[in-house]
């Protein structure tokens, strides 16, 4: 690994001015699971990072009445532990809890995950599927953005020169919701996806009738994937497998993926539909409040 | 040569301070610069879970953390499993249940799994295969692992 | 008369069976709490004082020419103590020895370790670095300047032998079993074993199915990357530290590349974090001992990192692979073909050879032919994988022997026990079994609680196969030393990579009639005892455990002719019983005896094997699996694997190797593959997507242990350590059939492959089917 | 006289022949028996005075360790095959 220095500022604003000092050659660091192993295999060229895990800004989970906020650098395993989080958004941790093995789990944080801005990143679909706002800081102030325009290509993001995430918004959810997020994969476990997919639904009060819709797909394009249409389609239609049928079909048009190591064009595409289609039933199951569990299991291979 | 910092931590429940270089991971300050050697390098990106250790009480892999990063943090390694002298159920259950065959991925089994147990005392099979997915043993099919971390959780409850 | 046993809880027993008071026990491993504890020193755990890091660098090209190497800069940068390359190295003949591991081209040898003209696959060493710490020596690698000519790759048995392939080793000649060709090629070689009229055996065929396959380059994936330390200390002496299946493998080979005398060199084993056969050959050591000579007799440590590790060492042979069995009415094999094409990767030697044995070993056959080819292509140079090469073959042989039991209507099991070989039936290569037990596993499988309970549910299928493997006996060395108080210090060189030191110390516990815990067990340098074989092969608890055993006969009969003087009786009138000597009204424990004895003079033994009656072994094993119609994803639902084990020294690690070469199968049948691209770099160097299986991928495997002593040793020991993975791919392909229709022809079985397969099925329905659309 | 398995590469030195006899008291004696009867066997199985490497003999069922010096009875049967070790099996 190249020589570095390591500065952990413990507010905002000394990040901000970090993040100054070391320009371009500066990172910010949150639970460093890709950072950490990019900077091993001597990918990247710079001199500086910036742990930003003494800012308690961003290592916050707070809830009020119209959202919840998690600090973009907690970690996966602090949000599975956090009981009324679990409760209120069961797919948050469907992604939380596949990102990785245990031990990523205890380092690896959504903002990080957003950061990287894989394709293939577990958590953005859902972050997608939850209509969060990224929350921002730099140089110029604050600022904040819809998570479907986080994303500008791999690796790549709307963040400036020394910007960094701060935190992660997701509106409280309305009554009769229900998401999900699953991700293809060979093995089990400790695998990129081959293609993920989140979904959310709003259920009419006799939660017959899907009111709206949200799908996203993830490893299918140069960045997540905000389907639109998917979820105009499904909004005003009764609950069936026909109307999830055809957003799975609208999915998998939508999805533009390339063949390489980790999947194939036509396997792909077709694991967009599958995967929105099975996302979609968990998300109205979960809306409806019946059980889930086990077919999620099943579907993230924890059968 | 790159400047060196001291950091100070509890590391297996001492206070300590050790001299780093900012790029050295928390596993090569661990390895060369404290002697622990217990914590091994199968990947180096995480990927194996053999270096793996408990951060504030939270299962990490230790090739992704930088070392300046547990200032004031505290650190359990393999070495600091056993107490007073005794193995830690977990080591006994491994031993009689032959869960290991070369060795090398034990150490970080042992962690994964006290972790496990800390957070759920009566996990069930899957439970126990789930949790330790991230960490690779190539000699046994963990058959003998998983059976040796339910006799311990059994055993507990 | 087979002595089967259920695993059973994994609880250490209390006593051994069949009248043994240690064998059969399962008592903790004199490693063991070293391992737990985190203290067992592995060969990067290695420290000492003025420490040197060692840094190697590879060709980022599949192939090509290095033009020349300018290493000024990396001299230059701060901190550097020296750089080698292969100039550094003494120039090797291109001349075949037996290094007691196989025979190997020196040069061949030599340039794998630092390539001299040409790097021949990505990840080729070209260069190594010393310097005060890894960081260091890593940026000193990134500043060497290697002018590469590139050349087009050859990366498979059809590039390799295309008309106009493009030549990897200029003076490379086809060796067909001594007659040598004239003209530059890539097969390095072919061999063919015949017998009986394959013609009239087809001919007269009631069913014949012929089919070809093609696996995939496969790693052996142990968890410890390869590391080594060397000092090349001042007076010329060398010494290595480094983890290996053969400390005396690495000695030899070394002084082979560096040309010095074994007197200068003492390799020492450190504990060993796997190998299944990937930590025989060297790579890392030789570089170190010349980096530490040019950096002043420092130590140099040279640890590779993962990457490394899976594109520049170890991968076994991905192949092509043609099967055509016949079978009359009955159901009786009357005439089988295999042609093996294996990939030897940068240099001459894939395991073509044993894959030839293993390929139709379970069978009786009378007329049989079986053609291989040794390949070269620009991928590593090939390393030995656990029953090298058998794991391919069987999954070809085992999918073309379940579709004819199936076109027959007959039974899988009952159809491999009509046609399993016994003994006195002859192996592929012609020669005779011994007593074997190929049918009693398939009967063990038969007979299962598995085999016998119903398997339901749709896209679920259940398939079976068989396995053999040729086992070795190898050369063995060991010695022991009677301590005054009775305990016995047993130093032997076979490395210990899965409890063998328990399983040794185990055998001469049993021929000495003490207590397993008398025995201290420990694994020595090569300075310390002669010459043994690597830990391979299948070999270590037979042959090693055969020299532990004649230790223990050695001591007791020297004790008991010290007693005879003691007590001055005849030495006819010592008897040892229930380990108490007596003669007369003398009588005493072995404890306080192993005092008396040695008052005079101390009592040590020394024991050297070469045993050459080694008993093959077999498996039969069962598999459910679960296919995802919508996905291609298979799921291991239940494993059950009956393996011939002889006779089962320490139960536990008998059943954690079939354990564990069954896992290694199941990574290999669905997941494991070394995937690159169009210019032949490696693309999945690392352990996220090369896929070896995690725990939540694999249920429990149950194991039954069929014992057929092996008349040739004292307890009836046979190797155990590799036919467990031979069966798995083709068990798991048989299932996947059952399960959806298709018999699949490539490893790995991965999702996206079925998922291709399941869709060309359908179509082809669709097809003739019209209408049904 | 020993029955000797001649390898099906080298069959055509002994016109084709599968299986032959041949006196001798050793795997040596054995081969220089074959060599009178079909000139150039004794070329293809032995290198520098010794078996081929890459290859070994194989006397009763049992691969010999000796060699040309391993011992052939009167009614043994003789294989010449390729040699099989801990590692890979034929590095030539």
């Amino acid at each position: 690994m190249q020589a570095l220095d390591y500065v952990a500022p413990n507010n905002v604003d000394e990040a901000i001015s970090a993040l100054a000092d070391g320009g371009d050659r500066a990172r910010p660091l949150s639970g460093g699971t890709d950072l950490i192993a990019q900077l091993q295999e001597g990918r990247l060229g710079l001199d500086t990072i910036v742990d930003l895990k003494r800012i308690p800004e961003l290592m916050a989970i707070s809830v009020s009445s119209d959202s919840l906020t998690i600090g973009a650098s907690v970690s996966c395993h602090t949000i599975n532990s956090n009981q009324s989080v679990r409760d209120a958004y069961p797919a948050l941790i469907d992604s939380t809890h596949l990102i990785g093995g245990t031990q990523i789990q205890g380092r690896a944080s959504l903002g990080g995950n957003l950061c990287n801005s894989s394709p293939a990143a577990d958590s953005i679909p859902n972050l997608i599927a939850h209509s969060v706002t990224c929350h921002i800081a730099g140089p110029n102030g604050r600022r904040s953005v819809a998570v479907e325009d986080f994303c500008t290509a791999p690796g790549r993001n709307v963040l400036g020169n020394g910007e960094f995430l701060v935190a992660l918004e997701f509106p409280t959810p309305p009554a009769n919701f229900g998401a999900a997020y699953l991700r293809f994969i060979p093995r089990n476990e400790m695998d990129i996806a081959v293609v993920g997919a989140g979904a959310s639904v709003v259920l009419s009060d006799d939660k017959n009738t899907i009111q709206s819709a949200r799908v996203s797909l993830g490893a299918v394009a140069p960045t997540p994937l905000f389907v639109q249409e998917a979820g105009d389609a499904l909004a005003g239609q009764p609950v069936s497998e026909e109307t999830l049928a055809t957003a799975a079909e609208l999915a998998k048009d939508a999805a533009r993926p390339i063949s390489d190591m980790r999947g194939t064009i036509p396997q792909r595409k077709h694991l967009s539909a599958i995967l929105t289609q099975r996302a979609l039933r968990i998300a109205i199951d979960r809306a409806r409040g019946t059980k889930t569990v086990d077919e999620l299991g099943r579907l993230n291979g924890h059968g | 040569m790159a400047k060196k910092i001291a950091v100070e931590t509890t590391l297996n429940g001492e206070e300590t301070v050790f001299l780093c270089e900012p790029r050295q991971t928390l596993l090569e300050a661990l390895r060369d610069n404290l002697g622990l050697i217990g914590s091994k390098e199968g990947c180096g990106n995480g990927n194996c879970g053999a270096c793996n250790v408990l951060l504030d009480g939270v299962l990490v892999n230790s090739c992704l953390v930088l070392a300046p990063e547990i200032e004031g943090r505290s650190v359990v390694t393999i070495e600091g499993i056993a107490e007073d002298g005794q193995l830690h159920p977990l080591q006994q259950k491994f031993l009689e249940h032959a869960s290991l065959q070369c060795g090398i991925c034990t150490p970080g089994f042992i962690v994964s799994s006290k972790a496990l147990l800390d957070d759920n005392p009566s996990p069930s099979e899957h439970d126990v295969r789930l949790w330790l997915a991230g960490n690779l043993c190539r000699c046994t099919g963990y058959d003998k692992i998983v059976r040796a971390v339910l006799d311990v959780a059994e055993g507990d409850a | 008369m087979a002595d089967t046993k259920q695993n059973g809880t994994g609880q250490p027993a209390a006593n051994g069976q069949n009248g043994y008071k240690v064998i059969g026990t399962r008592p903790v491993r004199p490693d063991g709490v070293d391992k737990v504890t985190g203290r067992a020193v592995y060969a990067a755990d290695v420290q000492m004082t003025g420490l040197l890091h060692g840094f190697v660098l590879r060709s980022p090209h599949a192939h090509a020419r290095i033009r020349s190497i300018d290493t000024s800069k990396a001299e230059a940068l701060p901190g550097v103590r020296a750089v080698v390359t292969a100039d550094d190295l003494p120039v090797a003949e291109d001349k075949i020895e037996d290094l007691g591991e196989g025979a190997i081209n020196l040069k061949y040898l030599s340039d794998n370790v630092l390539a001299q003209e040409k790097a021949l696959y990505h990840g080729h060493a070209v260069a190594g670095v010393a310097a005060v710490n890894p960081h260091i020596a890593r940026e000193a690698a990134e500043l060497i300047e290697v002018d590469y000519e590139v050349l087009p790759p050859v990366m498979t048995v059809d590039d390799a032998l295309a008309e106009d392939a493009p030549i990897l080793l200029d003076t490379l000649r086809t060796d067909k079993m001594g007659e040598i060709g004239t003209e530059p090629t890539n097969l390095a070689s072919f061999f063919r074993h015949q017998r009986g009229d394959l013609d009239a055996g087809f001919a007269g065929a009631h069913l014949v199915v012929d089919r070809t396959f093609r696996t995939e380059t496969v790693h052996q994936g142990y968890i410890e990357p390869h590391a080594a330390t060397a000092l090349h200390s001042a007076d010329g002496q060398i010494t290595i530290w480094t983890s290996t299946q053969g400390s005396f493998a690495v000695r030899g080979q070394v002084c082979e590349i560096l040309k010095i005398p074994v007197s200068r060199l003492k390799v020492v084993p450190t504990e060993i974090g796997g190998g299944f056969g990937g930590k025989i050959n060297v790579y890392v050591e030789p570089v170190a001992v010349v980096l530490s000579e040019k950096a002043g007799h420092e130590p140099v440590k040279i640890v590779m990192s993962r990457a490394d590790v899976l594109a520049a060492t170890g991968p076994t042979s991905g192949s092509n692979i043609r099967v055509k069995i016949g079978v009359d009415a009955d159901g009786k094999i009357s005439a089988a073909l295999a042609e093996l094409y294996y990939e030897a990767g940068a240099y001459p030697g894939s395991p073509v050879g044993a894959a030839a044995n293993v390929s139709l070993a379970p069978y009786a056959i009378d007329n049989l032919q079986v053609d291989g080819y040794d390949i070269i292509v620009n991928r590593p140079r090939s390393a030995a994988y656990r029953a090298p090469g058998g794991t391919n073959v069987a999954f070809a042989v085992e999918s073309v022997v379940d579709e004819l039991a199936e076109k027959l209507g007959m039974d899988p099991a009952e159809f491999r026990v009509l046609n399993g070989a016994k003994e006195n039936d002859r192996r592929p290569d012609g020669l005779q079994y011994a007593r074997i037990g190929q049918i009693e596993t398939v009967e063990a499988i038969r007979d299962s609680e598995h085999y016998q309970s119903p398997l339901e549910g749709k896209y679920r299928g259940r398939g079976i196969a068989s396995g053999y493997w040729n086992n070795w006996g190898g050369q063995s060395s060991a010695t022991a030393v009677l301590n005054p108080d009775g305990s016995v210090n047993l130093s032997e060189a076979s490395t210990d990579i899965g409890g063998s030191r328990a399983s040794i110390a185990m055998q001469l516990a049993e021929a000495m009639d003490i207590e397993y815990e008398q025995v201290k067990a420990r694994v020595v340098d090569t300075d310390t005892v002669s010459y043994n074989d690597v830990t391979g092969g299948s070999r270590t608890t037979f042959a090693t455990g055969l020299a532990a055993y004649n230790l223990g006969q050695q001591l007791k009969k020297e004790m008991k002719r010290r007693l005879a003087d003691q007590w001055d009786v005849a030495l006819g009138d010592v008897c040892y019983e229930d380990g108490v000597f007596s003669a007369g009204a003398e009588s005493l424990p072995f404890i306080e005896a192993a005092g008396l004895v040695q008052r005079d003079e101390p009592l040590m033994a020394s024991s050297t094997v070469h045993p050459q009656d080694f008993g093959p072994g077999f498996s039969t094993q069962c598999v459910d699996v679960e296919v995802d119609p919508e996905t291609g994803k298979i799921t291991i639902l239940r494993y059950t694997i009956a393996q011939d084990v002889g006779k089962a020294i320490h139960p536990s690690y008998v059943e954690g190797q079939m354990q564990g070469g069954v896992a290694q199968g199941i990574g290999w049948a669905i997941n494991e593959e070394y995937i690159y691209d169009e210019e032949g770099h490696l693309l999945n160097a690392s352990l996220l997507d090369y896929r070896m299986p995690t725990a939540l991928d694999l249920p429990m495997i149950e194991t039954i242990m069929v014992e057929v002593p092996h008349p040739a040793h004292p307890y009836g020991v046979r190797g155990v350590g590799e036919v467990n993975i031979v069966p798995p791919a083709g068990a798991v392909a048989n299932a996947v059939y059952q399960a959806t229709g298709i018999r699949m022809d490539k490893l790995p079985i991965s999702p996206a492959r079925l998922l291709e397969a399941m869709w060309a099925k359908e179509a082809e329905s669709a097809e003739l089917v019209p209408g049904d659309d | 006289m020993a029955t000797v398995w001649i390898p099906p590469l080298m069959r055509s030195l002994t016109d084709g022949q599968q299986i032959v006899e041949a006196e001798g008291e050793s795997v040596r004696e054995l081969v220089a028996a074959l060599e009178k009867r079909f000139p150039g066997v004794a070329d293809r199985i032995i290198d520098e005075g010794r078996i081929r490497p890459g290859w070994t003999v194989a006397v009763d069922g049992a691969v010999q360790n000796r060699g040309l010096r391993a011992a052939v009875g009167p009614d043994s049967e003789v294989h010449f095959v390729p040699a099989m070790t801990g590692g890979n099996s034929v590095q030539v």
